[in-house]
């Protein structure tokens, strides 16, 4: 079967990609990740995958809907919840202070801690990720009192306040409601609380689907300044290619539950090894190039 | 504004309407008050004949055409006159609820709220624990749900009151040490425990819907993405809990939850017929049973009043629960 | 009707005049209006492909859903060949009959109770295109033939949650076509699929209209589909048509402030690492 | 339901207070409870005109001239009064009241209130045209025609009010009376009334106060909801005295509580009896009812419907026991006690009905099929019927029982639509079975179907029969014990033959009285006044009776 | 315009209905949900087939209608042997019993006593017949009142939820005003009004006030579904609205409307029983509830005769139970979420200690 001749090879990736990964260094390692959907039959949704990423580097990982983007997000960051199942594999934090984590190991009390300090995240349906009938300040304060307990409240506050700002949103939104703000507020309010820590890792899952094209460009350009400023490693996930291309460092191509390729952005663009990737990006048509393979089949010069 | 306009309007007419059901639902009944009250009379012996002439004096003169009656019922509403009451005659109708109210609310309404505060705690318990032993305990608040309400009183009247004297069995003090309740400790808890039973039988028939409706709400809340949200921002599993899901989880039972309030001044008709429980369910039964037209419209009207009330308050409030339908429209 | 008098009625065109629609939106006490679409003009040419474009919210599918008579409009014409259209009645089902619109989402289009069969037999039946049990089928047979389900007779029998969702907008797509419309509203109808088939679709799309002189009304985001399948592209800004033109023009030479805007936000795989480039020079400017 | 029924009493013993006075313990502050059958809300109200009067107004509070004692033959107890006579006509009764009594408020009590009571305007029967205090003790009161056979109620149910406190009464029918001024042992505790209990206590002006009397200081009088509930207090010694129908009487009296049955009031089978007067249905065939009439199993009903507590019934409604001299033939002196259907069958058969292949019977095509209504709850009743129903079937006729509202039966009884009811008779409260041939059997007594009957007579059946009306006027006009029997021989003959109320048993009184902590209770061997806690005027004179032992 | 207006209020009318009801979050519901089990969202994997050769994703075809029966669980295996045995009891038994009727028995007789299996009443009924035909009433009574109620509630729900405008308006107010007048209190008057009550007259009556909680649910969410496009795609193309309705719309709301349905019985069988108990119930036909009445009335308790007593009133609760058990069931269906959830958590919690378990042998077995 095709699909085993392609794990055992790993995901394809050129040599530049390897000149391309030296001079960083690992912020974490996921190792032959395995996880499944305990549902009847079980679903193999994550098929040993392996993915190394670098400090302060933006990694897309792209794929097509169900092929396992959002279960190996949650997965790095032990979110999988039932019927999910972890069933083999290691994930490793590489800590800044040169300690590694075993995530995977950490369990109750050390695992809360990990969370968000270390990984925080940004969810594939930010939406629907700010409680509806919490403030935002609360939300964002609790994040503060949970683990930094010894901070005053009043630098928390103005701490939440520089955050909102960060991000681009009125600070004096901070008392609103969810639904009081619109889709892009609110994703940027998630991200401002992801950054909140300021942690090592940040993964965002889709966090600009269902919105305007102009307003996501605003997101990811303010995701982009900030990985600037604060030199975190970003999991950007997104089954738009051509957003990815633009953004990323690398990419990871995923296919039905496996890395089929992993290059840099640019190698993956101008030289897609794998066949799939090469077909994904045949199907985005050029915006402003001419019109190539996209002729239109029903173009009728005659009647024009 | 025109919003408002609308609800103004919507509770206008069906207060009108609740009151003219009221109004004519109860002169639909068969039975004429004067035969009722001799014919009882008579099953205890001689009715002297200056009672039988006093009954008719009573009961004789609504004569008067349905229209005129429904005008003057109208006019008396209007000025808070609910009018006397035929079967306790000559006492007015008001004066009877005024004295039966307090119980029912007191014992109905702290009965109403344990049981919502038990099923809205116990069922964000059991779906916090979803999937665990815990779920087995649906089938029994099932169970107890379906238990006609005063076969189970019936039961524990005999069992906890009769068999092991745990608890008294009738009326809302104990008569035979004070002639009325007091503001004293000792008959603060003797009323207490005189509705001990009452409120036991309200409670764990009612228990069992809040329950349930609060788990469901706790699994679904627990899957929204907000939950994963708060965990995956480490914040501790109590925290998690109570200040992320079961806030949401139990708004949806806040609306039901008003409305059970508001019929708590209905009363509890059967539980106070098993415990001779001086409440308004049992001028309910009273008026009833005597085709006591003013006693059945007073306590309808109150209950109406009292529903259209609340949802009027809950209409006001309910932005202060849930903040997400405080602004938009 | 005879074959004549149909293509008599092909060459009339369906005109939207001075499009506006009010929506009451309640804050608290106060109710405000809300004017979703204003005042917006086009006409459908049989044979052609208008695309809308703009920003969410602008008042795209409020417009669609006007000329599909789901919506009234506050102000305003729709005209189909010339002459106001019904609201209702006879001539509502008349209008019907030359109007369709497919919908946005091929998962929710779909009455997930029904077959495939059930949802192109009714449009059969309700608009007399073919009588008869065995007429009816032969209909349903050749439609999902036109949309390339193959086999019909055995995609008529799924329900559909069997179906993938490119099938599903193609059955989506079938039913529009039932009645034999000659005016397509397609309210972005591929954006809820995946990429790799929306080519495929948008091809389709393309093919029918050519093999059924069909008038089309592309309603999307994407502007690159936007260009290579419309031969007009409109532009809505907040209710209002802020640009028009033949779509290689409004694509490449954007007048509007909007246009551009729209089109430099709009993710293109030639502009990659571009951002970043951009970002870091903002902010080595900044701290300079 | 409260109703009841036992075996006859030979309980015609003494007449008044028992002779050997039980000691008691004196200054007792032990509060006797009493249920009388008050339901809750209880509302102030002690008014003896009023329909809602609470019952310590009728006895204990209030009092007439003269108590009767329903429970045995013999003369009335003085209360008020010490004597009365009846003019050879009948037209007068000349009362003489006992001197130096004092109402509650110290008011002393004369022969003018007497004369106030009977002429006070609310209260007045209209046969009365006169009443006059001659003296201070003496009262003389006229009537329009011969009144012996009022003796009863104008002696023993006429409750003396004080004309001081009545003259300033303005609306008497809205007049609650709460503050009462009476001449009876107790007087309302002030402020005691609530929904649940209101209480009485010694009346100090009591005329036989100086006797110690009443020697149970205080008694409490609380309402309830229901048999049930009363049972179980009076298990656990919280109601001290109460009279209601209870079905397994040794679990009550093997905890040592006092029980005593004095059956008194028949249980019927109402039949809208009379087509003249508007009754439809087969019952208004006389062979029907007869047929029903031996159809019906007694012993069975008394045994399972009344726990075998009621009385045997005679056809003549006379109390067996006590008024055993008024049955005029030995074959009247009982109904049929067990179900002979072939003879329901002969008497059907006779009367032209013929059995179907249902196995009922029909006459004209039409099956006779009967409802027989009872009030919901009066669950001897409720169950009689059953138990009718199904001993009817066995004898082809087509019975359905079923409970309906107190109101609709009531309402049912008072218009006459009904076909069968479960119904009972009121019993004289004297040794004579007249006053229920005069309320209950003449056809002056009854209205058309429709109309409801007017005050003071009962006669739901619709009953007509000339030959009865007539023997009742000619009995009440006459004191003389044979002429009456004369008469209440024609009575007897016509109502045991037509049945408009099918006898069925007489009910159970049952009364359970706490007698550890209280003596001086009526008994079997001392009858002195009925017993049940309801009773009017009789629950004065044994509270007033009673003394307490702890 | 009203039909514009819809988001506001409905976030409150959607609880303001029955305790029970509550079991379903409006907001929740996923009427037209894709099977749970299936992923969400299948692609056309066209290009990932293309690819990998093999189809992208394994779809299981299943029937619509197998979909909407609830998948067997232990709460709903429970639920329906409860009921199917009470229901097959109240079916079968009458023909070989006794006459319930007859009194022809002695009073009081004990279990078994003279070949009774339950006893006997005071007055000598057969309880073992009456349980059976009181369960035949009691059942009839449920069903009769369920299906009356269904009715009034998808005239006043659904029909007021699709039309909107003042037919909306109009139904709701109604449904409104119904809500408000206290239920029981009104029944009562109701069964009043006629002298024989007949277990039709109160299934009636019941019926007539048992809509309205229903209504509200159902008028939610046809509110939301009168939105949905697979209807807007109906009336484009040019269905009429009863036929929307009865086509597109009540099909998608079956389980919503067969839960609807249990609750009317759970209600009905409930109300008879209090309205019995009262004095008010049926007069022409056994019934738990004349049972409960009569010996609650013959004090069967204090005279010991527990057979008389606790039969019915165990029989109804456990009908009761079986019956919600059904409707968790269908909850479950209406909300995946409830099934799934709390499965999962419990197939992973095994997986896990399977996992343990076999970490645990290896470990013995290397050492
Ligand atoms: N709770 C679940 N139970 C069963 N299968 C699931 C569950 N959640 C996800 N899956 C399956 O796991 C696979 C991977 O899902 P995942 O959500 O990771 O996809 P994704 O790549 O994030 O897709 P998308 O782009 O749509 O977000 C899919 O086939 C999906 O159907
Ligand atoms: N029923 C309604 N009531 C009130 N406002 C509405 C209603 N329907 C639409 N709107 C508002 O009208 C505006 C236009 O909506 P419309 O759906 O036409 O936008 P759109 O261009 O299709 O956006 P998208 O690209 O996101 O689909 C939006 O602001 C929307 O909120
Ligand atoms: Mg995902
Ligand atoms: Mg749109």
């Amino acid at each position: 079967m095709s699909a085993t001749a392609t794990r055992s090879a790993g995901p394809v990736s050129l040599p530049s990609h390897e000149t391309y990964l030296k001079g960083l260094t690992p912020v974490l390692t996921a190792t032959d990740v395995s996880i499944d959907y305990l549902v009847d039959p079980p679903v193999h949704a994550v098929k040993n995958v392996s993915l190394t990423l670098h400090r302060g580097e933006i990694l897309g990982l792209a794929g097509e809907s169900g092929c396992g983007k959002s279960t190996l997000a949650y997965g790095l960051n032990r979110l999988l919840k039932p019927p999910a199942d972890l069933a083999s594999g290691a994930v490793t934090f590489h800590d800044e202070s040169g300690t590694d984590i075993d995530v995977l190991g950490l369990s109750g009390e050390s695992l809360r801690v990990f969370r968000w300090d270390k990984i925080s995240m940004v969810f594939q349906g930010a939406m629907n990720s700010l409680n509806p009938v919490i403030s935002v300040k609360r939300q964002l304060l609790d994040v503060f009192t949970t683990h930094r307990p010894g901070m005053p409240r009043k630098q928390m506050l103005a701490e939440a306040r520089e955050l909102l700002r960060m991000v681009g949103v009125d600070p004096n939104r901070l008392d609103s409601f969810a639904h009081e703000l619109s889709g892009g507020m609110r994703q940027r309010v998630m991200i401002a609380m992801a950054l909140a820590l300021r942690p090592q890792v940040m993964i965002m899952d889709e966090p600009t689907t269902a919105l305007d094209v102009v307003v996501q460009r605003g997101i990811l350009r303010e995701i982009m300044r900030l990985r600037e400023q604060f030199g975190f490693a970003v999991v950007f996930i997104t089954h738009d290619l051509p957003l990815l291309l633009e953004i990323s460092d690398r990419i990871a191509v995923m296919l039905q539950g496996e890395i089929v390729e992993l290059n840099t952005a640019a190698d993956l663009y101008e030289r897609p090894q794998h066949e799939y990737t090469r077909r994904l990006l045949a199907s985005f048509p050029s915006l402003t190039g001419d019109r190539g393979a996209f002729i239109r089949t029903g173009e009728t010069e005659g009647v024009a | 504004m025109k919003y408002y306009g609308r609800r103004v309007a919507f509770y206008a007419i069906t207060l009108w309407a609740a009151v003219s059901l009221n109004f004519f639902i109860p002169r639909m009944l068969p039975g004429d008050p004067a035969q009722i009250l001799i014919g009882k009379l008579a099953r205890n012996g001689d009715v002297t004949p200056a009672v039988e002439q006093n009954v008719k004096l009573i009961l004789g003169g609504s004569d008067e055409p349905l229209w005129n009656q429904y005008w003057a019922y109208l006019n008396n509403i209007v000025h808070g006159d609910l009018g006397i009451s035929v079967s306790k005659y000559p006492e007015p109708v008001w004066d009877l609820i005024k004295d039966a109210l307090p119980w029912t609310l007191c014992l109905v309404g702290a009965a109403t709220i344990i049981a919502f505060a038990i099923g809205i705690v116990g069922g964000a318990w059991i779906g916090w624990k979803r999937g665990s032993a815990w779920d087995h305990v649906i089938p029994f608040t099932a169970l107890l749900q379906s238990v006609p309400y005063f076969w189970l009183a019936i039961l524990l009247v005999y069992f906890l009151g009769m068999k092991l004297g745990l608890a008294p069995i009738s009326w809302g003090w104990d008569v035979q040490t004070y002639d009325h309740p007091e503001w004293s400790w000792a008959s603060i808890v003797d009323v207490f425990q005189h509705a001990v039973l009452p409120a036991l039988t309200i409670v764990l028939s009612a228990v069992g819907g809040w329950l349930v409706g609060m788990r469901n709400m706790m699994v679904s809340t627990l899957a929204e993405d907000y939950i994963v949200t708060a965990e995956a921002k480490g914040l501790r599993p109590r925290r998690v809990l109570w200040v992320y899901a079961v806030r949401n989880a139990a708004l949806p039972s806040f609306a039901g939850f008003a409305v059970a309030l508001a019929f708590v001044v209905s009363g509890s008709l059967v539980m106070e017929q098993v415990f001779s429980y001086p409440g308004i369910g049992k001028l309910m039964i009273t008026a009833v049973s005597n085709a006591d037209y003013a006693l059945m419209q007073g306590v309808f009207l109150l209950t109406t009043v009292a529903v259209l009330v609340v949802n009027f308050l809950m209409d006001l409030i309910y932005g202060y629960i849930d903040p997400r339908t405080r602004h938009h429209g | 009707m005879t074959d004549t008098d149909q293509r008599a009625r092909r060459t009339g065109s369906l005109e939207v005049k001075d499009l506006v629609k009010d929506f009451r939106v309640r804050s608290g006490m106060r109710s405000s209006k809300f004017r979703a679409v204003d005042h917006v003009s086009f006409t459908l040419e049989p044979g052609k492909t208008v695309a809308l474009v703009g920003e969410s919210g602008s008042g795209k599918s409020t417009v669609a859903r006007m000329i599909a008579k789901l919506e009234k409009p506050t102000s305003g014409e729709i005209l189909l060949d010339g002459e106001p259209s019904a609201a209702r009645g006879v001539a509502l089902m008349r209008y019907r009959n030359d109007v369709q619109m497919v919908f946005q989402d091929p998962f929710a289009s779909l009455n997930p109770f029904h077959t495939v069969g059930h949802h192109l037999e009714r449009p059969i039946k309700i608009h007399h295109r073919a009588s008869g049990r065995d007429a009816v089928e032969a209909e349903i047979e050749r439609l999902l033939e036109r949309v390339n389900l193959n086999p019909p007779r055995e995609m008529a029998d799924r329900r559909p949650h069997e179906l993938s969702g490119g099938q599903r907008q193609r059955v989506a797509s079938a039913r529009a076509l039932a009645p034999g419309a000659r005016f397509l509203i397609a309210d972005e109808p591929v954006s809820m699929l995946d990429v790799s088939i929306r080519l495929g679709l948008l091809n389709m799309f393309a093919r029918l209209q050519r093999e059924e002189n069909l008038g089309v009304l592309y309603i999307t985001h994407d502007l690159a589909t936007a260009r290579h399948f419309s031969d007009e592209i409109l532009v809505m800004y907040r209710g209002q048509v802020v640009e028009r033109g033949p779509s290689d023009r409004v694509i490449l030479d954007p007048q509007h402030a909007y246009t551009k805007t729209l089109l430099a936000a709009a993710p293109n795989p030639e502009n990659h690492g571009k951002l970043r480039e951009e970002v870091r020079a903002e902010l080595a400017r900044e701290n300079a | 339901g409260c109703g009841g029924g036992s075996k006859a009493t030979d309980a015609s013993t003494s007449k008044a207070a028992s002779t050997d006075k039980p000691t008691g313990v004196a200054n007792s502050t032990r509060v006797l409870n009493v249920w009388a059958g008050s339901m809750t809300p209880i509302v102030a109200n002690f008014n003896p005109f009023s329909p809602n009067v609470l019952h310590a107004a009728m006895g204990p509070i209030y009092e007439p001239l003269f108590a009767f004692n329903k429970a045995g033959s013999g003369d009335p107890t003085p209360l008020l009064g010490e004597s009365y006579q009846f003019s050879d006509d009948g037209k007068q009764l000349t009362v003489k009241v006992k001197s130096g009594v004092k109402w509650s408020d110290g008011t002393p009590f004369t022969a003018k209130d007497v004369a106030y009571t009977y002429t006070y305007a609310f209260s007045k029967p209209s046969y009365i045209i006169s009443a006059e205090a001659t003296d201070d003790t003496t009262v003389v009161v006229k009537f329009d025609s011969p009144q012996f056979t009022n003796e009863f109620s104008l002696l023993g149910t006429t409750f003396i009010i004080p004309e001081h406190i009545w003259k300033d009464v303005k609306d008497p029918a809205k007049f609650t009376n709460t503050d009462p001024v009476g001449t009876g042992p107790y007087i309302l505790k002030k402020g005691s009334v609530s929904s649940q209990a209101y209480t009485v206590v010694a009346n100090p002006n009591y005329r036989d106060a100086p006797q110690g009397k009443p020697a149970v200081k205080t008694v409490r009088y609380v309402g309830l909801d229901g048999n049930q509930n009363a049972e179980d207090l009076v298990k656990q010694g919280k109601i001290d005295w109460t009279g209601m129908f209870v079905p397994d009487v040794d679990a009550v009296t093997s905890l040592g509580i006092g029980y005593i049955n004095t059956p008194q009031d028949p249980t019927t089978i109402y039949t809208c009896s009379n087509a003249d007067e508007g009754c439809t249905g087969a019952q208004t065939d006389k062979a029907v009812r007869q047929a029903l009439n031996v159809a019906i199993d007694r012993k069975q009903i008394n045994g399972k419907a009344f726990k075998g507590l009621g009385g045997t019934i005679s056809p003549t409604f006379a109390l067996l026991g006590r008024d055993d001299k008024w049955i005029t033939n030995d074959d009247w002196k009982e109904s049929p006690q067990s179900a002979d259907a072939a003879a329901a069958a002969k008497i059907l058969e006779g009367a032209g009905y013929t059995k179907g292949s249902d196995g009922f019977y029909a006459k004209d095509g039409k099956t006779v099929s009967l409802t027989l209504k009872s009030p919901a709850g009066w669950t001897d009743y409720n169950q009689a019927a059953e138990l009718i129903a199904s001993e009817a079937k066995a004898a082809g006729i087509k019975i359905t029982a079923s409970t309906i509202s107190e109101q609709e039966y009531f309402d049912a009884r008072g218009s006459g639509k009904y076909e069968l009811l479960m119904g009972g008779v009121v019993g004289t409260s004297v040794a004579d079975p007249f006053q229920i041939y005069k309320d209950w059997f003449a056809g002056f007594s009854t209205t058309k179907v429709g109309t409801p009957l007017k005050a003071s007579t009962w006669n739901f059946s619709r009953y007509s029969n000339a030959d009865v009306d007539a023997a009742v006027k000619a009995a009440a006009s006459t004191n003389d014990e044979a002429k009456r029997k004369e008469q209440y021989a024609i009575i007897q003959k016509n109502i045991v033959d037509d049945l408009p109320y099918i006898p069925v048993i007489i009910n159970a009184t049952q009364t359970f009285f706490n007698k550890k902590d209280f003596a001086g209770w009526p008994t079997e061997d001392d009858l002195y006044q009925f017993p049940p806690s309801w009773g009017s005027v009789s629950s004065g004179v044994i509270l007033a009776n009673l003394v307490p032992l702890s | 315009m009203a039909e514009h207006e819809t988001t506001g209020e409905d976030v409150r009318e959607a609880h303001l209905v029955t305790a029970a009801a509550t079991t379903v979050d409006a907001a929740d519901v996923v009427v037209d949900g894709l099977p749970p089990d299936l992923p969400d969202a299948v692609g056309d994997g066209s290009l990932a087939a293309a690819v990998t050769g093999e189809p992208a994703t394994a779809e299981r075809p299943r029937s619509r209608r197998r979909d909407l029966m609830p998948s067997w669980s232990p709460k709903l295996v429970v639920g329906l042997v409860i009921t199917t045995v009470i229901v097959l009891f109240a079916i079968i038994v009458p023909f070989f019993t006794l006459d319930p009727n007859s009194t022809d028995y002695d009073g009081l007789l004990k279990p078994g006593e003279q070949g009774h299996l339950l006893g006997t009443s005071a007055i000598g009924n057969d309880i073992w017949a009456q349980l059976a035909h009181g369960a035949r009433g009691s059942l009839l009574i449920g069903v009769t009142v369920g299906v009356i109620a269904l009715a009034l509630s998808v005239v006043f729900g659904i029909f007021a939820g699709y039309l909107g405008g003042w037919a909306d308006e109009t139904l709701s107010l109604i449904t409104n005003i119904m809500l408000v007048i206290p239920a029981l209190p009104l029944t009562i008057v109701l069964a009043a009004y006629s002298s024989s009550r007949s277990m039709w007259l109160v299934a009636g009556v019941l019926g007539l006030t048992a809509w309205t909680g229903s209504a509200i649910v159902l008028r939610t969410q046809a509110r939301s579904l009168r939105a949905r496009d697979y209807v807007l795609a109906a009336r484009v193309a040019g269905e009429k609205s009863g036929r929307v309705i009865a086509v597109e719309i009540l099909p998608n709301l079956l389980p919503l409307v067969a839960a609807q349905f249990l609750f009317g019985v759970i209600f009905a069988i409930l109300g008879e029983a209090g309205l019995s108990y009262l004095g008010l119930g049926p007069t022409d036909a056994v019934t738990w509830g004349t049972m409960l009445y009569q010996a609650q009335q013959g004090s069967a308790l204090t005279l010991g005769a527990w057979w008389w007593f606790v039969p019915p009133g165990l029989l109804i609760a456990l009908l009761g139970c079986g019956l919600s058990l059904v409707n968790f069931a269908i909850d479950e269906i209406i909300n995946p979420k409830l099934r799934n959830v709390p499965k999962a958590t419990r197939r992973v919690r095994k997986a896990r200690k399977h996992e343990k378990h076999a970490a645990a042998t290896t470990e013995e077995a290397g050492a």
